[in-house]
């Protein structure tokens, strides 16, 4: 039984609600932009055909208001609500409320995104589903004496993670037993204040793990096909920032596995929708069952543009209650893509947000270059949210014209009044390791000692930027004086200035 | 022809400049060009330096330029080359008021982890703030000593508010230590 | 025996120019710009790794002075020229001076080029190569008496055609015994001025055809594959203004025998580069030779964008001396492409160019969407070359899809302060004939028999727009009566110019 | 509270505009909307009106606004009603300044094809002009009287050079001939 989307609240801000408000213009739908009061003006507000304001600054007072975003939704007559990622993607209370109201949530169930949510109960699905998993306890540990037994059973060094972690956060590698007590509590009171949760779980640490993830799509009538994997290696903060699609280790054995795999994950779940199972690959081409993302990724377009399919579009049909249009075997691959994403952090200084005024903002375009932006010309890039600006997906015949045809397009981006990760991105497509493929979780640290003095040093000439500067001052002076002379030439300026007062007493 | 010094917070270069037949001469670090500089909008501009064709932003800041090349920006002071001499023979240094630690973002001071009178090296972490509810290590922008620290824990700042000021150190009698 | 190219100069400037230092530096090669005195500040000079000046103002001062380009190229070391399409792109001359300089010109041989430039010479080729042709005289027709025996053989309406035509110069449609000497003779006054050859030819006049293309690659060992069709039938002043790929009428049995016709032609030429082979197809389907392009074309993306070749990237590997690295059997296609050409036209005026200050410009993004532009926010498009901004393209799975993308780039494209075409586009993706697919080279005046007042109707709400001007309008005043107050309450104005004045004098 | 009339050369409007609570109301034509109107960059405005978004140009002209909506321009006057309507009475009619055919180029007059005193309709040739190489017929932007022709053929033009003048039309008591 499929229903009718007329109107789909996006509720969200930046690219992913660019992006989805662009996809709801392809499918014909209505789009609705919330916003909070720093975004009146933001990108999302104005591509959308309606926008109603939430009110608020920070995210706690705008985009996480649950009850601002149904009464909005119920107001303005939409018929879904799209969460993008982040916010309240994979708040399962969220997505309860929508169902309670009318409202479609274009996700996964509440109860599938509660089960894949936290961790220990995914990982138990992912088990019984015949998945590889890292080995460890997948039962929460609160004592010293049981973290030491499970620990000496899968042995050292292990890794200690909140079961309803994410981000890195109540994350803690120990390398010995005696560690392990203080990581334990650390870990555990850092959970809870970053997730209101303090379980936590203990797991083999694999030190040098590529990530590499699943596309898969289910619909409601427990067809579940995957997409192939993306790459997304490349981490700083336990964040992707640089994602590629195919990886260099899978080949279509591998593919074909891993795909199997997190099929059968998802139809052990229940899963409908479009979502992401996350593997660690070892060095020996082992994977391991990671986590569910339960929403759309952020690196979603890589899969787009090698396999030629919309996720949104996806998205859409799977909520109206569609079949799955595609069968496993219709999936084709063409090409590679690699996405960089452009935040507005200083990579130099390990990646601080640096938020402020676009001066001059121009975004690459030409053969094989996609930019999903949140920003234009003249925006301010605020404070209050993710520093996340901009993704430059570009697709490639093969992997070095993908990689060549990046190169080109952060050689053309234009950002100016704030640092971005542009000069990051520059600097991996130029690394050895990357262009060889040789890649790992830990690829900043292990090829950037220094990062700032390679960014320093990929950056040109200091001496032509000091050389510009001489000339744009000694142009400045070249041209007041000229205007000097123009001004001493023509009249007296005294005169000037004795008629306009006169002008004015009059 | 005009000479002038450009510097940086750690370097130093020496031009001649001259303009002839609608074009910039620039003569310095051993190299002559000719360069064709056209402004854009948005303070850019457009160089053609001996036919090579480069695009750079150039902002006019309180006390020198930045100059964005590729995606990073660089902070010059452009002064006349006579005057550059005599303050350093006075001893003068205008990037002394440079050195100051100043908050990239706005939001919470978490910890300082320096002290007045301490060398730091620079990318040393020496303040933690809570900005977009991360927490971000504050890190030294160079090598130097510390003068003040003018924040303390729990404290909120704006962007762009000193936290640290560093003791000038860009003396020739007193080398970097690096 | 291949040869290296290390850096190439382009001897063109917009879009095409950019397109092409683009391609060069995908390919790790130096691009060169050149530019006249009123390009110094365009884009294609600021993408380019090098750039110098030709001087002058027009076209003829500038892109067609053969004698500086080719200095310019020797002086700076080129290996090569890319001529990109329009200016030398199609001049055998400059192709057989290229030659006798040193210097790889990027397009077939001169000898190649003379001979498909004659209409006449093109036509006997194609006829030779079992190519089918529109019924009519191969020969330069002088004599009223012949034109008139050869009208009486292939059956009025026929077509009178300049041998060394192009854009409709020179082109006259008779539909009776009555009108022929008139139009042979000012046919060939204005083949005359417009091309200095006065030569004409008589074909059979097809009434509602449609304009399909093969694009053809040739390599210089005798292979030659083709890359499909482009459909671009809606013109205007009988120049493309919109293409698609693959044709609606075109199937795979059609595609394949157009294919090998264009292949068999080529091959009779000796042709080496890429090129496109044009017919005119009739209502039956039937399709007949028209000419052929030696030379990269306008709409050269949308094949692109289905195959996921890059044209600029095989060009340099044919000019390199490079064996084809694909078979004809290696070509696939994906999903449909559609390109609107933006021209600083104003449509609701007969097209008339419109050229001005880019005040505002905003280029669109998102999935499916490349823009190949050469202009950015805040230049200005000079009135002494081709109106053409941009080309944007879109990729869809299928027609639909491409439509509707499209239609939503179109809606997110920003010009202001000129008119252009996107208006115009924005029509043709909302147009009945359009959608199902009923095209011919007589759209335009098919479907819209008042421009203009279509343009209008289809520009959604005029109320709006007058709404907009008061809002605005009074925001300004009230802002005027804010300042007013404020410097009333602060300060008595007399007071304030008194003072200045008193500083002057002083 | 203020009323304005907004006419274009063949449309006339009458809004009454409010400001309350950082909102702009406006009643007229039959309809009353809420709109948040928020400026951007060049002269770039954004409208949510009743909750529907819009981005419109809005740039000023020495004798109005030009309103750039989706992919075109139009061009209005904006008066208070009340004077609108004196103006109306005295038979004053500013869109009389802008009946003129300004040249869209510049380049070179080939043909006229009208003289004072014809009657011509909207998107009639009036002129061919020779501008980048091509023959461009210059149309009546109009349905009215031509009142004099500025322009010879043989004659080059600048951009934006008059070259036709119409009688002003818009004139209650005599309607425009469509």
């Amino acid at each position: 039984m499929t229903t009718t989307i007329r109107k789909i609240l996006i509720a969200n801000r930046g690219e992913i609600a660019v992006r989805i408000a662009r996809g709801c213009r392809d499918a014909g739908i209505i789009s609705v932009a919330v916003y909070s009061d720093p975004d009146r003006m933001a990108y999302h507000v104005r591509v959308a055909d309606e926008a109603y304001a939430l009110g608020g600054t920070t995210s706690a007072e705008s985009y996480l208001r649950q009850d601002k975003i149904i009464e909005t939704a119920r107001k303005c007559g939409a018929d879904a609500i799209h969460p993008g990622y982040g916010f309240l993607a994979e708040n399962h209370d969220f997505a309860a409320l929508c169902r309670e109201n009318g409202l479609i949530f274009i996700g996964p169930s509440p109860e599938v995104i509660a089960l894949l949510g936290d961790k220990v109960q995914a990982r138990r699905v992912a088990e019984k589903a015949g998945l590889p998993v890292v080995p460890g306890s997948v039962q929460n540990i609160e004592q010293v004496d049981v973290a030491r037994i499970e620990a000496y059973r899968i042995g050292y060094p292990v890794l200690i993670k909140a079961a309803a972690g994410g981000g890195g956060k109540g994350m803690r590698i120990v390398n010995d037993p005696d560690g392990l007590g203080a990581a334990l509590s650390t870990a555990a009171s850092e959970a809870g204040s970053a997730f209101g949760d303090r379980r936590v779980y203990i797991e083999k640490y694999i030190s040098r793990p590529r990530h590499v993830e699943i596309q898969i799509l289910g619909d409601a009538y427990g067809n579940v096909i995957h997409l192939g994997e993306r790459e997304c290696s490349i981490q700083r903060r336990h964040q992707k920032v640089i994602e590629e699609s195919p990886s260099m280790i899978v080949d279509d054995a591998m593919r074909a596995k891993m795909g199997a795999a997190a099929v059968e994950l998802a139809k052990a779940a229940g899963y409908v929708g479009a979502g992401t199972v996350e593997f660690l690959v070892d060095e020996n081409k082992h994977f391991y069952f990671l986590e569910v993302n339960t929403r759309l990724q952020v690196e979603h377009p890589v899969t787009e543009m090698v396999t030629g399919l919309d996720l949104v579009q996806e998205q859409f049909k799977i909520a109206r209650g569609e079949k799955l249009s595609i069968r496993q075997e219709d999936v084709g691959r063409r090409g590679h893509a690699i996405e960089c994403r452009i935040y507005a952090e200083d990579a130099a200084a390990g990646f601080i947000p640096c938020t402020g005024h676009l001066s001059a903002y121009q975004e690459p375009s030409g053969p094989g270059v996609r930019v999903d932006s949140g920003f234009i010309a003249g925006d301010d890039v605020p404070v209050y949210y993710d520093p996340l600006i901009a993704k430059l997906i570009v697709w490639g015949a093969d992997r070095n014209q993908a990689i060549q045809r990046m190169r080109r397009a952060l050689n053309e981006y234009v950002v100016q009044g704030i640092e971005t990760t542009i000069s990051f991105g520059r600097l991996v497509m130029d690394n050895e390791s990357f262009i060889s493929g040789r890649l790992s979780t830990h690829f900043i640290e292990d090829e950037f000692a220094d990062l700032a003095e390679s960014l320093t040093r990929s950056d040109g000439d200091i001496r032509l930027a000091a050389m510009t500067a001489a000339l744009v001052d000694y142009r400045l002076q070249l041209r007041l004086l000229a205007v000097s002379r123009r001004a001493k030439s023509e009249e007296n300026p005294w005169k000037i200035s004795g008629r306009q007062a006169g002008l004015r007493k009059r | 022809m005009k000479k002038v010094q450009v510097s940086t917070a750690d370097r130093t270069f020496a031009f001649e400049l001259w303009f002839e037949n609608d074009r910039y001469f620039v003569r310095g670090e051993g190299e002559e060009h000719v360069v064709d500089l056209t402004p854009l909008k948005n303070n850019r501009y457009s160089l053609i330096v001996d036919g090579r064709s480069y695009e750079t932003g150039v902002e006019v800041a309180s006390d020198g330029y930045i100059v964005f090349t590729g995606a990073r920006s660089h902070r010059f002071i452009v002064e006349d080359y006579e005057i550059a001499q005599m303050k350093k023979q006075a001893g003068i240094d205008d990037w002394a008021r440079e050195m100051l630690l100043t908050a990239p973002m706005p939001g919470l001071v978490l910890a300082v982890n320096c002290r007045p009178g301490d060398t730091v090296v620079k990318n040393q972490p020496l303040l933690v703030m809570e900005a977009m509810k991360m927490e971000n290590d504050i890190k030294s922008p160079l090598t130097g000593i510390i003068r003040a620290v003018a924040v303390i824990p729990g404290q909120n700042v704006d962007k762009g508010q000193t936290l640290i000021e560093f003791e000038p150190w860009r003396n020739p009698e007193k080398p970097v230590p690096e």
